[in-house]
């Protein structure tokens, strides 16, 4: 059957919800949102998203957790954070976005909104195996795990910055990589022991019926099992 | 004055221009920059999107290399970054740190896992911040040699060194670069984009957008008369520069505009020989600005 | 000192009390306690024949302090204070116990009610033995009244004062009262004009025998304190010889200095020698000394030369008034935010980007375009955006709602349509009209057909044609969207005034969190502050439209009139005290009075509290390290002594 | 309830125009609770002096109330703040002198908030019944001069930074 639109059951709705997101950082105040839409006046990329800033705030905050985690908004956020400093209720919505976005890799939401997941994360377990970013890697890598044809798209743009020597072909390693590793261990497990205390009772949050298994589990990308979280993963 | 230098990513690699051209002037202003030894990716805007907590971590472990060192002898080290991003990040790290009790015991406890510690007493600053303030434009304009006369620049600042905190200048209408262009000679063109976004790494997720966002601040420039936007950030450099030919491309236009590091401005301006200071290196070429100044 | 005797009455309250406390018991235990001489139960103390039973062992039991076990004392003191005070005793001679509120309704069991309401008894005996007589003390309340600010509010209570042939002295900063009212067009919701009913006012006040208008002059010192205010005001040198000039503005037309009204907000060009607006009261120029040639450069002298009542006094210097006044109204009023501080407004970058109180003056037939709204270039603006909330309701700039720029909203909405057509946006958070005949306004300029957007303006740009762009959120639509306009109107936040710091200083009162000045109880005490006979009025204590700031004009001018023609002011003799001996002068005191009633006398190097000023509070006392300060009837014996009693039992 | 319990004592300090109207209307609402309190009047929670708290323990009280306006609600503006300020200073002190933290409390308590106050009485005797009698450190009057000097000093930085924040 249709869904129908113009009803909003409260069997739809996740309760639970945006006490989870405001337990990521910066997350803590959307509940004072006055719904003033500066965030989305103030956002050069709005009018390429599916729902508003402001929207996804509200949207947050009803408990539209599938809506909100499978948004194409989430993934048009440039970081510009022009919706953070002009917020008149100090709302960090950018480091909102961020939450959601991780949340959606987490949960798998992400599938149906472009590269963006797959650039990030990539991007992510980069960084966390070499400890440093190799930008030629990212792209090749990127274009693999997305489509092949990326780098056929790619190839002028590269070829420019090759021939001004702006395209470094070899990858540069932190030698404190196993360092790395145990802080980032280190942060996963205390994050997964924040969300159990919040998830016992009298933890403070409801937390939402499908759990957040994602934080320290394997978890999958487009088919491909990939060792480690996101989070914290490394390259296989 | 000695900073502990945080190159970032960028600058090793598709942003060597800019090192360079920073190396080159940094002795000229007094400026010694010492780099963080073994430091790693601040993560830029993409691995909060992974993991916004792991992110802080990360970035935080360059601020306890950065503390660990005696750049400064027994004072406060002070973080010298150059590229926006790495300094937007490295500010939000050390914010959290600073002031917000969760978030602090989580960093910490994750960077003694790793052996480090933090004690937040560490600074901040970005490179054009460091010219602006620290060292003064009265000894900047001392240095000039050549005045970029009759240049016209757009000053663009991009989002992130301005904000989220907008902690040494304006977070709307910054002025620092303004005056800093006017002072190497410059004229400096009245550019209210300054601050808009150029997408940063939407370029490439999702080009259409970021595309328009660049034509956005060439058409800006340009219909000011412009001869070259001048940057403060990599990401900005590369957007608006190895990028502008597929902004031609989709609008149809047919935008020549140079993009170049103010660091390399202010080298030409102090007289330095222009491949210490790796002009020449853009995409659209340096030619017609050099060829405006007389060089 | 006579033998102390103290009588000592449990109430039985009906059976409200008796139901659980024995009261026998109680009293039999009472009797046995020192110093007492007579104890008794009784039905209800409150009641004539139990108030007689005190009366009649005061006189012929010869007891001298008495202590009443009832209800609250909050509810019956002042009743048992007066019984002993009918027949001589001083009324502070009594304490009570509460045994009602605090033991019989609240206690289940029976013994532990007896139990506890013995130890209160105990306590208010042993109390009331180290009690001292005190005595209420009145002030002579001097009968003039004076206002500080001439805008609608404290026109408004200058008036009303001096209908009541009470004296009045209004002290006005500017050359002319009015305040802000008197830069606005028409008002809402009803659109009179502005000038056509503040005008009538200002001249009432001019004319009035019981008001003495001061302008140019603001107050700079106050002393002492309710019914005896000594007050310092500095007349600024105006120049001009009021009692010589006859307003023929010769002197104007001549002067060859022009400087931005502020009046018109930089709109239009004023003299060096000015009237700032052509209705001003007193209608005599005044001469701005910053830019005048004879002051800036030495030379000029042509106003002097000029005037034919040879007004002009360049010699004229600033000149301190010292009066006395029984009260002080405050009504200096407030300013709007300047929105360059937020460039993403546009406002001192864009042209044709203005505040609304500039906007006032543009459609204002007396402005600087004769009512016509136009912009720089001189043409007629075919779309205006006037964006609401700038600065209020924004954690970065001030937090409160201004709380009258949404009706001032709907009437420039309503008055550019009238003016040049075209379209006009609201761009709102939420339209907050919730006077009488508000949302009526609202319905009109609904139907007039000027479009409300559901979004605050995040900026004003400039597009790629040069035009204004509005850029915002239709969240009703949840749609981005980019208005271009030719003038955006910015209903800049009103904020305290620049000086109010220094005023709330000067006239010893608090300011909230806003920065506006506290009232004494956000509900009850609205124009009270804490300082006795210091009144507020109109917007210094927050944002309020006209109807609410001359109410609270009228009403400052009741409480100021209430205290100067009651004659006397009673003060309670709860107060602080220091022991000069003990006294080491360590300040410590002085920052913690909430009321700054403690001075260091740099002579004695003692501390002193000014009893006029003292609330009682103690929290001075508590802090004194060489234990020099004591407040009355709370002494550090007497509550020494009930904590032992209570204690003991 | 039985007659062998351990009743502690209880005093408390309440101030005028807040907490002991919220004791009133206890009374007058008829809510019950236990009558371990005594209630001595000041006219402001800023009025408390260390030595009073001191002094209550010093004869024979098991358990210290201290009630005023919540912030913000002073009916003297700011009394309360420094009623605060010297609580932390108390906790401290009585802490080094060992006494348990549940026999000393400063509680907000409303002129409305009648079931508020009776909760806070009932917490604190269910808080104190456990710990037994209070043994008295400092039963002599000379200690008690001393410590009260040792807790104004203590106190009053930190009140005046309380002005200034
Ligand atoms: C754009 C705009 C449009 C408005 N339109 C309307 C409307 O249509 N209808 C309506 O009801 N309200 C309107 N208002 C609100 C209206 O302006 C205020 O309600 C009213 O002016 C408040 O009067 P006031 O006397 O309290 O303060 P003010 O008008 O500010 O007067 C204060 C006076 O005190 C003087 N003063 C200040 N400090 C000192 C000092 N230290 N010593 C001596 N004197 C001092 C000032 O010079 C001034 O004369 C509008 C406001 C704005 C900004
Ligand atoms: C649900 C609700 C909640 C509210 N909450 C708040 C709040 O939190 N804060 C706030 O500030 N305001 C609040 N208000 C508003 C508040 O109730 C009013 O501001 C206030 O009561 C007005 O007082 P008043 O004296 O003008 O009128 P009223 O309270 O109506 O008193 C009028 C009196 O006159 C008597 N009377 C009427 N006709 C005659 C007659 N012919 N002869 C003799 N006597 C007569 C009536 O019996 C009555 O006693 C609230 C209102 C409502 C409805
Ligand atoms: S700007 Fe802030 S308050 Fe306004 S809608 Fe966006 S998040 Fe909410
Ligand atoms: S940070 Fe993201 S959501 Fe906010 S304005 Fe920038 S792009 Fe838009
Ligand atoms: S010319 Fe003289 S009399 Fe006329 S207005 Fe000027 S000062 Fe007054
Ligand atoms: S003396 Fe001053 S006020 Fe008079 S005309 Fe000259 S400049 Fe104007
Ligand atoms: S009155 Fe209206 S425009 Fe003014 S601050 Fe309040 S909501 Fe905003
Ligand atoms: S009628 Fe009442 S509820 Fe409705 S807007 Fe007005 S004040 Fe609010
Ligand atoms: S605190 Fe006491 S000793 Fe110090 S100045 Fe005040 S009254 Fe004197
Ligand atoms: S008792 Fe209170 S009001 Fe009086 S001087 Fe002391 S602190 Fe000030």
């Amino acid at each position: 059957m249709e869904p129908n639109l113009q009803v909003l059951r409260e069997g739809d709705l996740d309760h639970g919800f945006a006490g989870l997101v405001r337990s990521y950082p910066g997350a803590g105040k959307i509940l004072g949102c006055i719904q003033c839409g500066t965030c989305t006046g103030s956002c050069q990329l709005a009018q390429d998203m599916d729902y508003t800033p402001r929207r996804i705030i509200e949207m947050v905050r009803a408990g539209l957790k599938d809506e909100v985690l499978s948004s194409k908004a989430i993934w048009y956020c440039a970081s510009c954070y022009s919706c953070t400093v002009r917020c008149p209720k100090d709302i960090k919505v950018t480091e909102v976005m961020y939450a959601l976005r991780a949340l959606s890799l987490r949960r798998r939401r992400s599938r149906s909104v472009g590269l963006s997941p797959v650039f990030y994360s990539t991007f992510s377990r980069l960084v966390n195996t070499l400890g440093k970013m190799y930008e030629a890697g990212l792209i090749v890598l990127v274009a693999l795990r997305s489509n092949p044809f990326r780098l056929v798209k790619l190839a002028p743009v590269g070829g420019r910055m090759f021939f001004q020597g702006k395209l470094g072909l070899l990858p540069k390693r932190v030698a404190g990589r196993a360092e790395i590793q145990k802080m980032l261990a280190k942060t996963a497990a205390l994050q997964a022991e924040a969300l159990e205390a919040r998830r016992s009772p009298g933890g403070g949050g409801v937390i939402d019926a499908a759990g957040d298994a994602g934080a320290h589990d394997g978890a999958r990308l487009h088919g491909r099992a990939i060792p480690g979280s996101l989070e914290t993963g490394v390259l296989p | 004055m000695r900073y502990a230098y945080y190159p970032g990513c960028s600058l090793k690699s598709s942003a060597y221009d800019y090192e360079r051209s920073t190396r080159a002037i940094c002795p000229e202003l007094g400026v010694e920059l010492e780099e963080i030894h073994d430091w790693n990716c601040c993560g830029a805007t993409a691995i909060p999107s992974v993991d916004p907590t792991a992110s802080a971590v990360l970035a935080a472990r360059n601020l306890a290399l950065a503390e660990a060192t005696d750049v400064n002898g027994a004072e406060a080290v002070t973080v010298a970054a150059a590229c926006s991003s790495c300094y937007a990040m490295l500010t939000r790290a050390l914010n959290y740190y600073r002031e917000d009790p969760a978030m602090r015991g989580l960093i910490g406890q994750a960077l003694a896992a790793g052996g480090r510690t933090l004690a937040g007493t560490v600074k901040v600053k970005h490179l054009l911040e460091i010219i602006v303030n620290d060292v003064g434009l009265e000894a900047v304009k001392a240095l000039v040699r050549k005045p970029l006369s009759g240049l016209k620049v757009a000053p663009y600042y991009g989002c992130l060194i301005v904000r989220p905190k907008g902690a040494f200048d304006d977070a709307e209408q910054p002025m620092a670069l303004d005056r800093l262009l006017a002072v190497l000679g410059a004229q400096v063109v009245p550019f209210e984009r300054k601050t808009k976004c150029c997408g940063g790494a939407l370029m490439t997720t999702k080009e259409k957008s970021a595309l328009r966002l660049n034509e956005d601040l060439l058409h800006e420039a340009s219909s000011k008369g412009a001869d070259v936007i001048a940057v403060v950030c990599p990401m900005c450099q590369m957007n608006l520069d190895a990028y502008q030919s597929n902004v031609n491309t989709a609008y149809g236009t047919h935008y020549r505009m140079p993009v170049m590091y103010f660091t390399q401005l202010m080298g030409l301006a102090f007289g330095l020989n222009e491949r210490r200071l790796a002009v020449g290196k853009g995409t659209v070429s340096h030619a017609a600005v050099l060829k405006r100044m007389g060089v | 000192m006579p033998e102390i005797r103290v009588g000592v009455y449990i109430c039985h309250c009906g059976s409200n009390i008796a139901d659980k406390v024995k009261v026998a018991e109680v009293c039999d235990f009472a009797a046995t306690l020192p110093g007492v001489a007579v104890a008794r139960d009784y039905q209800y103390m409150c009641a004539d024949p139990g108030q007689e039973l005190i009366r009649r062992d005061i006189q012929e039991r010869g007891v001298n302090r008495v202590v009443v076990a009832s209800c609250s004392p909050r509810m019956h003191e002042p009743t048992f204070r007066k019984v002993l005070e009918s027949v001589g005793l001083n009324g502070y001679y009594f304490e009570m116990a509460n045994i009602r509120e605090h033991v019989s309704w609240v206690t289940e069991d029976p013994v532990a009610a007896t139990r506890k309401a013995k130890a209160l008894v105990a306590g208010a005996v042993g109390r009331v033995e180290l009690h001292e007589p005190l005595e209420e003390r009145y002030t002579v309340m001097n009968k003039t009244t004076l206002v500080v600010g001439g805008g609608i509010a404290g026109i408004e209570a200058a008036l009303k004062i001096a209908a009541s042939g009470n004296s009045v002295w209004l002290v006005e900063k500017e050359p002319s009262i009015g305040g802000n009212m008197a830069k606005l067009d028409k008002t809402f919701p009803t659109l009179d004009c502005s000038a056509c009913i503040l005008t009538p006012k200002m001249v009432s006040v001019a004319q009035s025998e019981n008001i003495k208008l001061l302008t140019y002059a603001e107050v700079v010192k106050v002393d002492g304190c309710v019914g005896n205010f000594q007050v310092t005001i500095k007349k600024k040198a105006r120049s001009v010889d009021l009692a010589k000039c006859t307003g023929c503005g010769i002197c104007t037309s001549k002067c060859v200095v022009k400087v931005p009204s502020e009046f018109d907000g930089g709109l239009a060009m004023r003299k060096a020698i000015y009237t700032p607006f052509p209705q001003a009261v007193p209608n005599k120029p005044a001469i701005d000394r910053e830019h005048c040639r004879q002051f800036v450069v030495g030379k000029c002298g042509v106003c002097q030369k000029l005037c034919p009542a040879g007004a002009v006094d360049y010699d004229q210097v600033d000149e301190d008034v010292t009066e006395t006044f029984g009260a002080i109204i405050v009504a200096t009023g407030y300013q709007q935010m300047d929105p360059s501080v937020g460039p993403q407004w546009g406002y001192g970058r864009h042209e044709n980007v203005l505040t609304a109180l500039q906007f006032e003056r543009l459609v204002n037939a007396s402005g600087p375009t004769g009512g016509k709204v136009k912009m720089k270039n001189g043409e007629t603006p075919k779309a205006i955006a006037i964006l609401h909330c700038v600065g209020s309701r924004d954690v970065n700039y001030h937090e409160s709602c201004s709380r009258f720029c949404c009706m001032y909203g709907l009437k420039l909405a309503h008055l550019a349509k009238e003016k040049m057509g075209g379209e006009v946006y609201n761009f709102y958070i939420d339209l907050r009209c919730f006077g009488k005949g508000y949302e009526e306004f609202y319905n009109r300029v609904l139907d007039e057909g000027v479009h409300f957007i559901r979004g605050k303006g995040a900026e004003v740009i400039t597009d790629r044609d040069g035009r204004l762009a509005v850029r915002v959120e239709d969240t009703l639509l949840g749609r981005w969207r980019e208005v271009p306009v030719d003038m955006a109107v910015l209903s800049a936040a009103a904020e305290p005034r620049a000086d109010a710091e220094r005023v709330a200083q000067v006239l010893g009162i608090q300011r909230s969190r806003d920065g506006f000045f506290l009232e004494a109880h956000p509900k009850l005490e609205p124009l009270k502050t804490a300082t006795d006979g210091v009144f507020i009025a109109g917007c210094c204590q927050g944002p309020k439209d006209i109807p609410d700031s001359v109410a609270q004009g009228a009403g400052a001018a009741a409480e100021a009139l209430s205290l100067v023609t009651a004659g006397k002011v009673k003060i309670s003799p709860v107060i602080a005290g220091v022991n000069e001996e003990r006294c080491s002068g360590c300040k410590v005191c002085v920052p913690l009075c909430p009321y700054t009633a403690i001075a260091y006398d740099e002579e004695k190097k003692i501390c002193r509290v000014n009893e006029a000023v003292c609330k009682g509070c103690g929290t001075c006392v508590a802090s004194c390290p060489s234990g020099a300060l004591s407040v009355k009837h709370f002494t550090n014996q007497q509550i020494f002594r009930q904590i032992e009693e209570v204690a003991a039992v | 309830m039985s007659g062998a319990e351990f009743e502690p004592r209880i005093i408390g300090f309440l101030c005028n125009w807040c907490s002991y109207a919220g004791a009133d209307l206890a009374g007058v609402s008829r809510l019950k609770y236990p009558a371990n309190i005594r209630i001595i009047r000041v006219m402001c929670s800023g009025r408390v002096e260390p030595a009073f708290v001191l002094k209550a323990f010093a004869e024979g009280a098991d358990g210290v109330l201290i009630s005023g306006c919540h912030p913000g609600d002073c009916h003297y503006l700011e009394g309360n703040h420094k009623a605060a300020a010297r609580a932390r200073m108390m906790e401290r002190l009585l802490a080094q002198f060992g006494v348990e933290p549940q026999r000393f409390r400063l509680a907000w308590a409303s002129a409305n908030e009648g079931e508020k106050f009776a909760g806070i009485v009932k917490e604190m005797v269910e808080a104190i019944r456990p710990l037994g009698p209070f043994r008295r450190p400092f039963a002599r009057m000379d200690d008690l001069a001393r410590l009260e000097t040792e807790a104004r000093k203590d106190a009053e930085p930190a009140a005046g930074g309380e002005t200034g924040a």
